[in-house]
């Protein structure tokens, strides 16, 4: 679906992202872990053509999108999530999502004509049905301003959602959501990946919960790729839990191996 | 109102100012006329403007580059290609300058943008000064076959419902869609499957076209052009400043605060000038802060809600003033303490 | 006396925007004069009936649209009787066609261009000197004075351009060679180092053809890096009081310029001097187009007078008639003045003196510029 | 490599601040998010807990004048000034939600600015600290805080509120974005900086390692409390459990749910 | 070429120069630091012109004295702005963008305000006097007294605020104002004294520059506009909020312009210049001495 082969991306002296391979098949669900810093979002952004590579390959549903500009990637159906959110602040909630879904899976190079046909999920057709799906309907006419963090990451995850994706990448969705609320995401998640059929690549902080729904999950440390495997295999590994987990998952360690 | 409702709405206003422009050198005085046209050309200018830089913020300063090489390319060619030919070649002209310059410098956002298409512009003239000098030698053009007045008027008159009928359409079009998602944030536009850059380059051109095309009519009406005047960066200025107070980012805003400026100036312009400019500048001033959202933002509500501050600001000052508020917090705090 | 309905003479200039410092020098004050002046007698003599004049006027802000519009106003919908023209070359260019279609006859004192020459419009006459008898009179004089070489800057517009062409006609066959010549741009804030090249050559003369910012920055900047050649030519804004009152008279000595008049030329001129400035509290007109300004106003007045307010007879008065005015005689051939000569003026003693040709000077041309003060 | 380093905080007007907040009111506009709240910051560490939208910013942006209130607040007795800018000059000191950086800045004029209030020198002395305390600062001085990653951004943002050196700090959810072991850090360095005599007052959504170093706790529903007591008490009690421990998570998403069904008052 | 053209040629060049970079300052502090597009700041230069000129000629004040005068009389009328205009103005806008146009179309309303009173006061007639132009040697080519003296002061002003603004957080607090007022509040910044101060002081140096131009050149209700779009080019160049860089910027485009006019024709100076500007904008959008943004 989407791969990713030896991408690295420098700042001037400083690489954030080191030669990262990666590859997402079709309906997996990856998570991505790493300390602050690590080069995830980076990795993202290169992942969704918003920050060119330096050097390496990306290549989405067999083609080379290597530095192809942004719409590319979307109209080859990779859409994303901003950790930061950056919604449209002054239209509403439901103009965010009615934005995407005008551009969605069209191709750029046939901007007045109609796209690529594509049987579209029932639940992505309209703003209001990707409003029920990601639970903001009571916000739908709310600025975007308006609401709080939170709720302008479920927005992040809608707008996305409203390009029609084949692959999703999320990045800190449940930030500042309390235990609870995270779980709850984590299986909003789950459901749309079986639901609309996605590839879903999630960064998350909240390891106990992300690890315990994800098939896979890769571990950036210093923009290199020190683990990747199941979950029980890498809250096992050793550089990891030096690196990143601390003792994070010392008790819930067996609890996900199991 | 639906959105269908609405576009029905806009076109129906649009046809009805038409139907009266047209009407205008009918029954209006030659002066009328006149008026009527300067304003037309600004709608064009202004409204043109903010339908890209409006849109997309992007300050562009660029306008009267557009106009002055409109202008230009008509002196040049009236003669041998003709009204219309010199008018759409002049909007061909600038729309293809405003794709060469958009390619050098929409990478370039706020401050940069406007600044360098200031400067461009700025180049611009100065190019076409040397240039008329060395091959010409001299620097300015005497337009000796012009066509009609009613004819400039007509012209110009379908370049506003065209440029009215555009922005109409764009902004119920997905490019009018995505300039507005470029403006609120670029990246994230992108990221949602918008073309920026065709759609940037495309816009400005836009923009430029229209320029051209009202450079080109208005230069026969000046019999004389040289760079200084047809480049005067106070075309761009004024263009921007009537798009802002009317509210970039509406479609009749424009429209309307170029009716407004121009028979502003004209009836205060009459009386005492020092003190007409003046009172414009403090106009200005004043639109910009208590009608942040242009003329077209103004409702019946609004001079209420001023109202209403007013009065609530005199009442506060009153209370300030007389001592009172001063006695209150003192006795608020001494209860304070007693709890 | 009362009863008459008054002459109602309208016209549109800057008062607002970069060319309202030349406007309100050259043109403005005069024909605010003129009528109060006019007026104070009973008013204008309409063939022997006398009406007062109303000036019906207003700002163009510096922009040709705005002086277009206003014509377009005062001459179709107000109707007035008469219109006086607007300030510099740029508005008369687009005014005159306007006021040759409607039929005013148009008088303008501050535009200067072959080209308005060559539009051959029935209605529109040339007050000023054109530029081939202004440099004429020019390279006349420096080679009566044993110039051999000369220097010339002139700035990118029409303005300068005519006139370096014009010179450069003039001084063929003339045994003078130009060592230098530079065009700049407008608005310029730094002459020095072409002056100092200039400096280097060395020339007998120097001649600019200057807007009066750039003729006084020239003036300031040749003090400055100390080139003093025996001639110092600057052409528009050396005949303005400004001139004096910025170089002080005893810097402005002996610096040459456009100018055409003063107060010596004809006991008119001295009338209309002292009047100036008197009216405007010690503000002197320019000894150049102000001159010409007042005289277009008594042309107007005579033929007024002679013919009434047909226009079509005040133009072919004004054409067919040979006018005496306080600048001298004027005569029109086409649309040009013919009859005034090209003069150059010169500073002496605080007085802008015509110092050429000798028929027309008021004093004697003081061939050897002092030093600058 | 290590976070922070073992020295405990140098922290000025180690006055034990104490925070008493009565009949607060505050909203946005006519919409009132906290209806006549009373609490009480006592010295140390206290953590506000609370679902999504409950009013904890709200309640921290009404502390520090960051938006408009009704309700009398005093610090140790006297009235805490009604202007942001005076409050922080009373030595109280916010790290807020959206971490409100100065994003086209180096990170070191981020946390030079923090010092506003200081002299040079002083400035000069906790910027040492600063970098001392946040070594990854120190390597990243000179890059514009706006193109940090979210968790670096965190540290700045922490790190410029301690610049102040202020009586009371308050934190909206400084462990946002921050990996797990970033976050066992900041709040131990959130304890210490209680223990060096700084007040404490933290939002904290991650509510199993707040209350663990936490004195008191209260818990925020809807803009009104609806919990309070030692951390300790708190982190037992079944209502916090049940609706933020994902203990017996169920269907539940609030403590006052919880409490409806465990019926059980918690202790204060 | 000899040694000695050289040095006449480059001193000339920095001593334009500097004159330019005088004229930047004001602006760098209201555009560079606090996004306020004056685009009046040629017509407040203007007035400080005005003062002096009517001062001299009227009074005979020493214009050296009007330094210190205009520089007070425009920076309080820098707060007076300040508080009737822009207050409001940084109070309403919901962000920098937003600010920046209004704050754009509050300095066109200004000058028309100002320009316009100039020249209902004044008239519309060129002005200028007369002081220090006597020519001073240096190295062997000579200068006129008072452009050394404007160049002298317009590298100690500019040297002073580059040090006031390094040694005080006030420049940085004043960039952190725009980009984050919140986070300005929360430090401790009092935003709405820090404002006005930055504000009224780009006017005070806008009038000290007015009044020791008015020594060179010649003055007039409409001179300003010139002076704006020289100003901005030269904190384009430099780096916006950059006293060094507008220095630095300044002497640039003084010393490119003489060696242009030098070495080309005089004509292709407007010519030179913006090419300069346009290239170093494309290749350096943040200026000489801007720092790199990336997002
Ligand atoms: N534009 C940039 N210029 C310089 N350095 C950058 C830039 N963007 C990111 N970095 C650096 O690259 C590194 C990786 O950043 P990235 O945002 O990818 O981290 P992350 O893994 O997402 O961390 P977090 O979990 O804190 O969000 C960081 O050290 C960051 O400071
Ligand atoms: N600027 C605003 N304008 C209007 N309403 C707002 C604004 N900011 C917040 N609110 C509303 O106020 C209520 C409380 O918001 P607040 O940010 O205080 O919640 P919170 O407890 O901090 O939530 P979170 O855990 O998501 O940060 C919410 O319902 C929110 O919708
Ligand atoms: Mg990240
Ligand atoms: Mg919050």
């Amino acid at each position: 679906m989407l791969e990713a082969r030896g991408v690295s991306v420098r700042f001037g002296g400083l690489t954030a992202v080191d030669a990262v391979d990666a590859c997402f098949a079709a309906g997996e669900l990856v998570g991505i872990i790493g300390p602050n810093g690590a080069g995830k979002t980076t990795f993202f952004n290169a992942l969704s053509g918003v920050t060119a590579p330096t050097s390496g390959e990306i290549l989405a549903r067999g083609q080379r999108l290597t530095g192809r500009r942004a719409e590319r990637f979307a109209a080859r159906g990779v859409a994303r999530t901003f950790q930061t959110p950056r919604v449209f602040a002054e239209m509403t909630v439901r103009d965010n999502i009615a934005f995407g879904l005008r551009f969605a899976g069209r191709r750029p190079r046939r901007f007045w004509l109609w796209g690529e046909e594509r049987d579209v999920p029932w639940s992505l057709r309209t703003p209001e049905s990707i409003l029920a799906l990601i639970g903001l309907p009571q916000l739908a006419a709310l600025p975007a301003a308006a609401i709080t963090p939170s709720q302008q990451r479920l927005l992040e995850i809608g707008m996305a959602l409203a390009t029609r994706p084949r692959v999703l990448l999320l990045d800190e969705v449940a930030a500042g959501l309390t235990e609870a609320e995270v779980e709850q995401m984590a299986r909003l998640i789950r459901r749309l990946r079986d639901e609309l059929d996605l590839t879903v690549v999630w960064i998350e902080h909240a390891v106990t919960t992300l690890l315990r729904h994800v098939e896979r999950v890769i571990v950036l440390h210093q923009g290199r790729k020190i683990a990747d495997g199941t979950p029980a295999e890498v809250v096992r590994h050793p550089e990891v839990v030096e690196a990143y987990l601390g003792d994070e998952m010392a008790d819930a360690g067996s609890g996900a191996a199991a | 109102m639906t959105p269908r409702d609405l576009l029905t709405r806009d076109l129906l206003v649009l046809f009805g100012l038409a139907g009266w422009a047209l009407a205008v050198p009918h029954y209006g005085s030659p002066f009328v006329v006149s008026m009527a046209l300067s304003c037309l050309m600004y709608v064009v200018l202004s409204s043109t403007w903010a339908l890209f830089c409006g849109a997309t913020r992007y300050l562009s300063l660029a306008t009267s580059a557009f106009f002055g090489v409109g202008a230009y390319v008509s002196a040049l060619g009236l003669e041998t290609i003709g009204w219309v030919g010199s008018i759409v070649l002049g909007a061909a002209v600038a729309a293809a300058l405003a794709v060469v310059m958009g390619l050098a410098v929409l990478h370039l956002r706020g401050t940069y943008f406007a600044m360098l298409t200031f400067g461009m512009t700025e180049l611009i003239r100065h190019a076409v000064t040397y240039w008329e000098k060395q091959v010409t030698g001299t620097v300015g053009r005497v337009l000796t076959v012009v066509p009609e007045d009613g004819v400039v008027y007509l012209t110009v008159l379908a370049l506003a419902v065209l440029a009215l009928a555009t922005s109409i359409l764009v902004r119920r079009t997905r490019f009018g869609l995505a300039l507005a998602g470029i403006g609120a944030d670029e990246v994230r536009a992108q990221t949602l499957g918008v073309p920026t850059r065709w759609v940037k380059t495309l816009g400005f051109a836009l923009t430029a076209a229209f320029a051209g095309a009202v450079g080109a009519a208005m230069a026969v009406r000046w019999t004389y052009i040289d760079p200084v005047t047809v480049f005067n960066p106070f075309i761009g200025f004024q263009t921007v400043l009537i798009a802002l107070i009317g509210g970039a980012t509406t479609l009749w805003g424009p429209l309307l605060a170029a009716i407004v400026f121009s028979l502003l100036a004209e009836t205060l312009r009459l009386s005492l000038p020092q003190l007409y400019m003046m009172a414009l500048g403090a106009l200005l001033i004043l639109c910009v802060l208590y009608l942040p959202g242009g003329l077209a933002s103004l409702r019946w509500g609004s001079l209420r809600g001023w109202g209403t501050a007013m009065r609530t600001w005199w009442t506060a000052r009153r209370y300030e003033w007389s001592g009172d508020q001063a006695r209150d917090e003192q006795r608020l705090k001494e209860r304070r303490r007693a709890v | 006396q009362g009863s008459a309905p008054p002459v109602r003479i309208g016209y549109a200039i800057a008062r607002t925007g970069p060319w309202a410092g030349g406007a309100q020098v050259s043109q403005e004050p005069n024909y605010l004069l003129w009528a109060e002046q006019v007026n104070a007698v009973g008013g204008l003599d309409v063939k022997g009936v006398r009406r007062p004049i109303e000036l019906v006027s207003s700002d163009d802000r510096s922009e040709v649209e705005t002086c277009v519009r206003t014509y377009e106003k005062l001459m179709a919908s107000d109707k007035v009787d008469l219109v006086l023209p607007p300030w510099g070359s740029n508005a008369n260019f687009a005014v005159a066609p306007l006021a040759n279609r409607y039929g005013y006859p148009f008088l303008a004192p501050t535009a200067l261009s072959r080209r308005l020459v060559e539009m051959r419009l029935p209605y529109f006459f040339l007050l000023l000197q054109q530029p081939a008898p202004m440099t004429g009179a020019l390279v006349d004089m420096l080679k009566a004075n044993g110039v051999k070489t000369l220097a010339v800057i002139y700035v990118d517009d029409l303005f300068g351009l005519e006139n370096y062409a014009a010179l450069k006609v003039a001084l063929q066959g003339s045994g003078i060679s130009m060592v230098e010549d530079k065009s700049y741009p407008g608005g310029v804030k730094d002459l020095s180092p072409v002056l100092r090249s200039i400096k280097d050559k060395n020339p007998d003369a120097f001649v600019g053809f200057t807007y009066p910012p750039d003729t006084i920055l020239a003036s300031k900047q040749a003090k400055e890096i100390g080139f003093n050649p025996k001639f110092f030519y600057a052409s528009v804004g050396t005949a303005f009081q400004l001139y004096k009152n910025v170089i002080t008279p005893a810097g402005a000595e002996g610096v040459l310029g456009m100018g055409s008049w003063n107060a010596k030329t004809s006991p008119g001129a001295k009338a209309y001097f002292d009047a100036h400035t008197k009216k405007f509290n010690g503000k002197e007109p320019d000894r150049w187009a102000s001159g010409h300004c007042w005289a277009g106003l008594e042309i107007l007045s005579a033929a007024v007078a002679k013919v009434g307010l047909d226009r079509k007879a005040i133009r072919d008065y004004v054409a067919r008639t040979e006018h005496s005015t306080i600048i001298g005689k004027v005569r029109f051939d086409g649309s040009e003045n013919v009859a005034t000569p090209g003069t150059v003026g010169q500073w002496q003693n605080g007085e802008f003196e015509v110092v050429w040709p000798r028929a027309v000077a008021t004093a004697p041309l003081n061939a050897n510029k002092p030093a600058w003060k | 490599m290590m976070w922070y380093r073992d020295t405990p905080f140098q922290l000025g007007g180690s006055g034990r601040a104490h925070l008493k907040v009565q009949g607060l009111s505050a909203g946005y506009g006519a919409f009132l998010v906290l209806r006549d709240l009373s609490l009480e910051v006592r010295p140390g560490l206290t953590v506000v807990l609370g679902p999504n939208g409950a009013g904890k910013t709200t309640l921290l942006k009404a502390i520090n004048g960051l938006i408009g209130r009704q309700g009398w607040i005093t610090l140790d007795g006297e009235d805490l000034p009604e202007k942001t800018d005076q409050i922080v000059r009373a030595g109280v000191a916010l790290v807020a939600e959206g971490r409100q950086l100065f994003p086209q800045m180096t990170v070191r004029e981020n946390l030079e600015l923090g010092g506003w209030l200081l002299g040079r020198d002083e400035r000069e002395r906790r910027l040492a600290q600063a970098f001392h305390d946040f070594p990854k600062l120190r390597e990243r001085a000179d890059q514009l805080a706006g193109t940090m990653s979210g968790g670096e951004q965190q540290m700045v943002a922490v790190a410029r509120a301690m610049m102040s050196a202020p009586r009371l700090l308050m934190l909206d959810e400084p462990s946002l974005g921050l990996a797990p072991k970033m976050v066992d850090e900041l709040l131990t360095m959130a304890r210490r900086i209680a223990d060096a005599g700084t007040t404490v007052l933290m939002v904290e959504q991650n509510v199993k390692k707040a209350l663990a170093v936490a004195d008191r706790g209260y818990v925020l529903e809807r803009g009104a409390l609806v919990a309070c007591g030692p951390a300790a008490l708190l982190a037992r009690s079944s209502v916090v459990r049940e609706a933020y421990l994902g203990a017996a998570a169920g269907d539940t998403h609030s403590a006052s749910e919880a409490a409806h069904r465990a019926m059980r008052p918690v202790a204060a | 070429m000899s040694l000695q053209s050289w040095f006449e040629l480059l001193a000339s060049g920095l001593i334009t120069g500097a004159i330019y970079a005088l004229v930047a300052l004001g602006l760098n502090l209201q555009y560079g630091l606090m996004r306020i597009l004056n685009i009046a700041h040629g017509e407040f230069l203007m007035l400080g012109a005005y003062a002096t000129w009517a001062a001299h000629t009227g009074w005979g004040v020493s214009p050296l004295l009007m330094i210190p005068v205009s520089f007070v009389l425009l920076a309080a009328l820098g707060l007076l702005i300040h508080r009737l205009a822009f207050q409001r103005l940084t109070a309403t806008s919901p962000n920098l963008d937003v600010f920046e146009a209004r704050g754009l179309m509050v300095a066109f309303g200004l000058m028309f305000l100002v320009q316009n009173f100039a020249s209902l006061v004044w008239g519309a007639d060129l002005r200028g006097y007369d002081y220090l132009t006597s020519p001073v040697s240096l190295g062997g080519a000579q200068f006129a007294a008072n452009k050394l003296l404007v160049a002298a002061l317009a590298l100690a002003i500019a040297v002073a605020l580059i040090v006031w603004l390094q040694r005080t957080l006030l420049g940085k607090g004043v960039r952190a104002l725009m980009q984050s007022p919140v986070g300005a509040r929360l430090v401790g910044i009092r935003t709405e004294r820090l404002h006005p101060l930055m504000f009224g002081l780009g006017l005070g140096l806008a009038g000290v520059a007015g009044c020791l131009l008015s020594m060179t050149y010649t003055i007039a209700p409409a001179m300003g506009e010139p002076y704006s779009v020289t100003a901005l080019i030269v904190i384009t160049l430099g780096g916006f909020g950059h006293m060094g860089g507008a220095l630095a910027g300044g002497l640039l485009l003084g010393v490119v312009e003489a060696l242009g006019m030098h070495f080309t024709s005089p004509s292709l100076k407007s010519l030179l210049s913006y090419s300069v500007f346009i290239l170093v904008l494309l290749t350096r959008p943040q200026g000489l001495f801007g720092r790199a943004l990336k997002t």
